[in-house]
């Protein structure tokens, strides 16, 4: 008796309409020219052309952007993951004093409003002379992307049954050996996931990345939101540029689509 | 020999008891759930538990060693194997700890994989073996690491009824071969039997009393001891001897005769009456269900269970004069 | 109460090369306690979810009462099931889960008549202490006792199925809870059907046994008949622990092998380990070697043991009072046994 | 974290790192803040203390008070859309097979968007002149702008977030509902139990966790939302839809007066703090139960 009830499922068709409506859009208007666009309003893009896609892959205000964002969002995703895996086991294997205090305060912190810390990082890192370089803002992300990776490493890794670990050492190994040879492998999914949830947050976020970068490391989100006062409404480039950025999560989504769900709710589904 | 003093399986048992394991020997710890048979384990291994108490192999203390400074295998009782290694992974990995060269290992993988019988499947991961097959995996994990304990924590109980029986009869002479103390833990009375040299009873994280599985089997020492070597648990007698509180009588479920059965009648034969309120056959046994009335006509009465081999036609309400003989009564502590 | 007739049931799973279940007849009488026995992978499962109407068979009918339920829904066929580990509403209290049955289907049971018959299952799996409880606030024995309570308390539920119940349990109460079903299978005359890898469960539970083997039916009858006569080799070897002990008929002495002469000329040999004697051997006994010796137990004060004896190529079995060292010949007196031509039986020396 | 743990303190030396990183990039700025918060400066070296004087002059700001009510306003209202509707889908949703893949990916995709290419996405979609939506609602009659009317930018905010986060309702509420084992189905078929009464007594006690998750992790993204607003309206028309990020990014940045900038975001961090407890606690308290 299949439970999917005739309202849910038109409701579902009708939300994937809702979605793809948008992209579709964006998609149109990255093919369009700009001048295409002011003229007459088209359904369907009549010539389209590549144009716009050209210009971002060749203008270096637009290449510049892209590279900026993924240097400082893979350092970020390095610096978190390696630092969250210790981190993660410990939890999941011990109890110790002020544990649950600690796991609290790490929530706190992935739940901390960006705007709250924009003063005292832009203080912070020009006063180390860390402003403007892609480190501070991938220092400034880890504030959320550590607290995230911990919690969703913890879940799966409590999901590993404690045996295992008394079984390593039984066998004699060394608890470097467990942990490199037997843990980590056995987990190598949930680090995926966890790698892949790390790029995503920092990839996306705008209001730190352009807090703490100036001319030098300006970030693609950035380069997005300053071209359109400064020459224009050039719509077909943004679309394009847009179209580029949505590129990286759906080419990844699909190889981490099973822990999809965990990775979201926090490692805790 | 393997010595361990002071235990105590959990913190709320004040009084620790000691207890020697004979080099060589087999011991069945016999225990209901939650009677501590986990935590002895854990202790003897050198995992973190809440037993505590000394442990001594030989002339070295191992109270504080880990369990990779112990000559120490194990098996759990839910089938544990790392889950990203062959099997031949598995069994070689306490040979790779012992850094034992490559060709010796492989000879040593194959032997044990071929009497486990797991020999077609070296290079299957262990979630694609049947439980059967994986827990035989565990087995040959502890046997490569040719430790000189060897604990094994329960292990066929989560098998099909059939797999259990054919692989308690091999892990008999399996595990007599690697000479090593074994220490086996279960809550099958059958069990001790069948692979016990030496049987310890625990219940309620305490021990109750050692000895030959005969031994404790027809001088159990209290009321928990008597219960735990036999399947379905003894009967209390009924009558005068349960207001005196510091002891009482009891007789096996298997020492019980139904009338018409005694072939030749014994002098010192007892006589009690039951009223049958159930009758189970099991194809090779029956068992009657009945309450039975103490003919000294006190209020005292006792629900009994009577264990007989093969068929007795017996129907429900029937009235049965039961006979045992008075040696086979047991005179038990109560606590 | 239900009479549950299968006409050639069969099942395939789809893109299955071969049937899951080959196909089967069987019959169960009205108010009959029946139990399926197979080790795991055998089918009982599918067998069960075909009954439940979880499954449609690939082919075949199902009557229950002579009405074909075939294509009904399994809400529509008047019958429950208890699972292998207890399935109850964990939202509601003891009390609710047991009254949830009877409020549905739009049924118009007043308020009053479904506490009486919730007190009445209550008393009758005396669980009346933990009603106002909440489901899972209780231990997992109660729990099962529940889930049973769930399934008797319709009074049109005619069949109830139970898929191995007392795995979940702690093996010391599993005979309590063993004869909480059987007391109140004999109290209310449901029909029952009673699906373990356990043979104790099985023959203990039931009127008829059903013995399942790679998806097909080798033997239904009484556990007397089952046990004592079995009708194939398998069933012979899977009850009994340990099981009957084959011998082919040329390795028994001459003037044994002309007794097993009879309707089929046996070519195996079958007895169970407590139908055979051991004393010393004679060349009109079948002689063996033995192997190994289990203690298993007192009887009248002498220590009974299970003797492993070496017979030629085969191993055998033997339950003994008798005290005989490793490596003494012995010889073994057949009590009764069973006779097989290509794993059917064909005769044996008891009575029927 | 419920499981059988060893007690342990040495374990604190796998937590250091973590515990430096996030000290650095968290505690320092934090206190940083709240020793501002507590003084006025008017320059590096001339500072001095005045109490909470800067935070009752915050909490009696109108402005503050104005966002701060939009805010709560709008994160009513997208969970009061978007809870029922991610749980319609969730039960609409296949399990298994390659659509029920593309589908997860599907859904998952406005999730992997950044948030500013969302803003990018709806100004481009809404817009009354090269929009699909602005062009198609004005074709219909309805003189839709959302740069010039207050309401209609409000209508679109809530129709952006609800495209861009109702999909991690449905998935966390999918997982929720994946978790119910087929025997309760089974068994709640043969009571006989209608559609409601199997949502209402097998399917709903077990979303009750993952909704909770779903429900806290929505209200603390919306609570704090900065840059899709931002990159769509802009905060305006006026300052309509100014929520209280971008009131107090304009404050920290712009206006410099640092004060009052700090004296706001750790009231804007106490309230943070109050949800994550009650995340925390009703996540701990379901792993112990279960």
């Amino acid at each position: 008796m299949s439970r999917r009830s005739r309202l849910s499922r038109w409701v579902l068709a009708g939300y994937c309409v809702y979605l793809i409506l948008p992209l579709y859009w964006l998609l149109t208007l990255a093919l369009r020219s700009n001048a295409d666009i002011a003229g007459v309003f088209e359904l369907v893009p009549s010539n389209p052309t590549l144009a716009n896609f050209a210009e971002i892959l060749t203008n270096p205000v637009w290449y510049q952007g892209f590279v900026n964002s993924i240097s400082y969002v893979l350092l970020n995703t390095l610096i978190s993951v390696s630092v969250a895996l210790p981190a993660a086991y410990v939890f999941s294997r011990y109890r110790f004093l002020g544990d649950r205090q600690l796991f609290f305060w790490l929530l706190t912190n992935r739940m901390a409003p960006p705007a709250v810390f924009l003063l005292p990082f832009f203080q912070l890192y020009s006063s180390i002379g860390l402003f403007d370089t892609p480190l501070a803002v991938a220092l400034a992300h880890c504030l959320f992307t550590v607290p995230l990776s911990v919690w969703i490493l913890e879940g799966f890794m409590s999901g590993v049954p404690t045996e295992i670990d008394d079984m390593a050492r039984i066998d004699g190994h060394s608890f470097w050996f467990f942990f490199t040879r037997i843990f980590l492998p056995i987990n190598r999914s949930a680090i995926g996931v966890t790698v892949f949830f790390c790029f995503m947050f920092s990839w996306v976020e705008l209001l730190l990345a352009r807090t703490l970068t100036g001319s030098e490391a300006k970030p693609i989100v950035v380069v997005m939101t300053r071209t359109v006062s400064a020459s224009g409404m050039d719509w077909g480039v943004l679309a394009a540029a847009g179209v580029f950025t949505v590129l990286p999560g759906i080419l990844v989504v699909w190889f981490v689509r099973q822990h999809l769900v965990k990775g979201f709710a926090l490692g805790r589904v | 020999m393997l010595n361990v003093n002071n235990v105590r399986l959990s913190d709320s048992v004040t009084q620790g008891f000691d207890h020697g394991f004979a080099a060589g020997e087999m011991t069945v710890v016999l225990g209901g759930n939650q009677s501590g048979k986990t935590n002895l384990c854990r202790l003897l291994a050198g995992l973190p538990t809440q037993a505590a108490g000394e442990v001594w192999h030989g002339e070295q203390e191992w109270t504080a060693l880990s369990p990779q400074k112990r000559s120490v295998a194990v098996v759990f009782q839910a089938f544990v194997n790392y889950p990203n290694w062959t099997v031949a992974q598995n069994i070689a990995s306490p040979l790779l700890a012992q850094r034992v060269d490559d060709h010796e290992r492989k000879r040593t993988v194959a032997s044990l994989a071929r009497t486990l019988g797991i020999d077609g499947l070296l290079e299957r991961l262990p979630s694609e073996l049947s439980g059967g097959q994986q827990q035989r995996l565990a087995i040959a994990r502890a046997l490569a690491q040719r430790a000189d304990v060897l604990v094994l924590d329960e292990p066929l109980v989560n098998l099909d009824y059939k797999l259990r029986e054919a692989l308690v009869l091999e892990l008999k002479t399996l595990l007599a071969e690697t000479g090593a103390t074994v220490i086996y833990t279960s809550t099958d009375p059958r069990d001790a039997f069948a692979l016990g040299d030496q049987v310890m009873l625990l219940h309620e994280q305490c021990r109750v009393q050692a000895g030959t599985p005969l031994a404790l089997y027809r001088e159990p020492i209290s009321l928990a001891a008597a219960h735990l070597m036999s399947d379905p648990g003894v009967n209390l007698l009924p009558g005068a001897n349960r207001d005196s509180d510091k002891g009482c009588l009891a007789i096996r479920p298997e020492h019980v005769l139904l009338p018409g059965e005694a072939d030749q009648t014994f002098a010192d034969a007892k006589v009690f009456d039951m009223q049958v309120d159930s009758v189970e056959r099991s194809g090779d046994e029956t068992f009657v269900h009945g309450r039975v009335i103490s003919n000294d006509n006190t209020t005292n009465e006792q629900h009994w269970v009577v264990r007989r081999p093969g068929m007795h036609s017996v129907s429900v309400g029937e009235m049965l004069a039961l006979r045992l003989r008075g040696e086979d009564i047991l005179n038990l502590a109560l606590n | 109460m239900a009479r549950i007739r299968l006409q050639e049931i069969a099942f395939t799973y789809p893109g299955a090369s071969e049937p899951t279940l080959q196909p089967i007849s069987l019959d169960i009488q009205d108010g009959e306690a029946f139990s399926l026995l197979g080790a795991s992978g055998a089918g009982k499962t599918t067998l069960l979810n075909l009954l439940s109407g979880i499954l449609p068979p690939t082919q075949g009918r199902i009557f229950f009462d002579d009405v074909d339920v075939t294509e009904l829904p399994g809400r529509d066929r008047h019958l429950a099931q208890v699972f292998q580990f207890p399935v109850l509403y964990q939202s509601m209290s003891v009390a609710q889960n047991l009254a949830f049955p009877l409020t549905t289907r739009g049924s118009t049971l007043n308020r009053e008549a479904i506490d009486k018959r919730v007190s009445a299952i209550a008393k009758e799996l005396n669980i009346e202490s933990i009603l106002k409880r909440s489901a899972n606030a209780i231990s997992l024995f109660e729990k099962q006792l529940v889930a049973i309570g769930r399934a008797l308390v319709r009074p049109d539920v005619s069949v109830v199925l139970l898929d191995e119940p007392l795995t979940a349990v702690e093996p010391s109460i599993k005979w309590r809870l063993r004869r909480t079903l059987k007391h109140v299978q004999d109290e209310l005359g449901v029909t029952m059907i009673y699906v373990t890898h356990d043979q104790t469960e099985a023959l203990t539970f039931a009127e008829r046994v059903s013995v399942l083997a790679d998806g097909q039916i080798l033997q239904t009858g009484t556990p007397e008949a089952v046990y004592q006569n079995p009708a194939h080799q398998f069933v012979g070897h899977f009850l009994g622990s340990p099981g009957m002990n084959f011998l082919p008929s040329n390795a028994f002495p001459q003037p044994l092998q002309r007794s097993f002469v009879g309707d089929g000329d046996p070519e195996t040999i079958g007895f169970r380990p407590e139908s055979a004697g051991l004393t010393a051997p004679s060349e009109v006994l079948l002689s063996g070697i033995v192997e190994t010796q289990r203690v298993l137990g007192t009887a009248q004060g002498r220590v009974v043991s299970m003797y492993g004896l070496r017979c030629g190529a085969a191993q055998v079995f033997v339950r003994s009072p008798a005290s005989f060292a490793c490596g003494d010949e012995v010889g073994i007196a057949l009590q009764r046994w069973v006779g097989f031509r290509e794993f059917l039986r064909v005769g044996s020396n008891g009575a029927e | 974290m419920a499981q059988n743990k060893t007690q342990d303190n040495r374990a604190w030396l796998g937590v250091l790192p973590v515990m430096l990183i996030v000290a650095f990039s968290g505690v320092i700025p934090l206190m940083t803040v709240v020793n501002y918060s507590v003084q006025d400066i008017l320059d590096f070296n001339t500072r001095f203390f005045v109490g909470f004087e800067w935070y009752r002059e915050t909490l009696t700001d109108p402005r503050f008070i104005d966002a701060f009510l939009r805010q709560l306003g709008f994160s009513a209202a997208v969970l009061a859309i978007e809870i029922p509707l991610g749980i319609v889908i969730a039960r609409g949703m296949p399990t298994q097979g390659l659509r029920a893949s593309l589908l997860l990916v599907l859904l998952a995709t406005p999730l992997l968007i950044p948030w500013n290419v969302v803003g990018t996405i709806w100004q481009i979609y809404a817009r009354s002149d090269i929009g699909l939506l602005g062009v198609t609602l004005n074709e219909m009659g309805f003189a839709f702008n959302y740069t010039a009317e207050p309401l209609h930018a409000w209508l679109t905010l809530l129709a952006m977030d609800i495209w861009h986060w109702t999909s991690l309702v449905a998935l966390l509420a999918f997982a929720g509902l994946t978790s119910v084992p087929a025997a309760c189905y089974q068994a709640a078929e043969l009571d006989g139990a209608s559609k409601w009464q199997v949502f209402r007594h097998v399917e709903l006690p077990r979303l009750k966790g993952v909704l909770v998750i779903a429900v806290l992790l929505r209200l603390m993204d919306s609570f704090m939302i900065y840059t899709e607003p931002f990159v769509l309206t802009g905060g305006g028309p006026g300052n309509t839809t100014t929520f209280l990020s971008q009131y107090l990014a304009t404050m920290a940045v712009g206006q410099f007066d640092l004060g009052p900038a700090a004296a706001f975001s750790v009231i804007y961090f106490l309230f943070i703090l109050l949800f994550s407890w009650l995340f925390y606690a009703s996540v701990m308290r379901s792993e112990e139960g279960s």
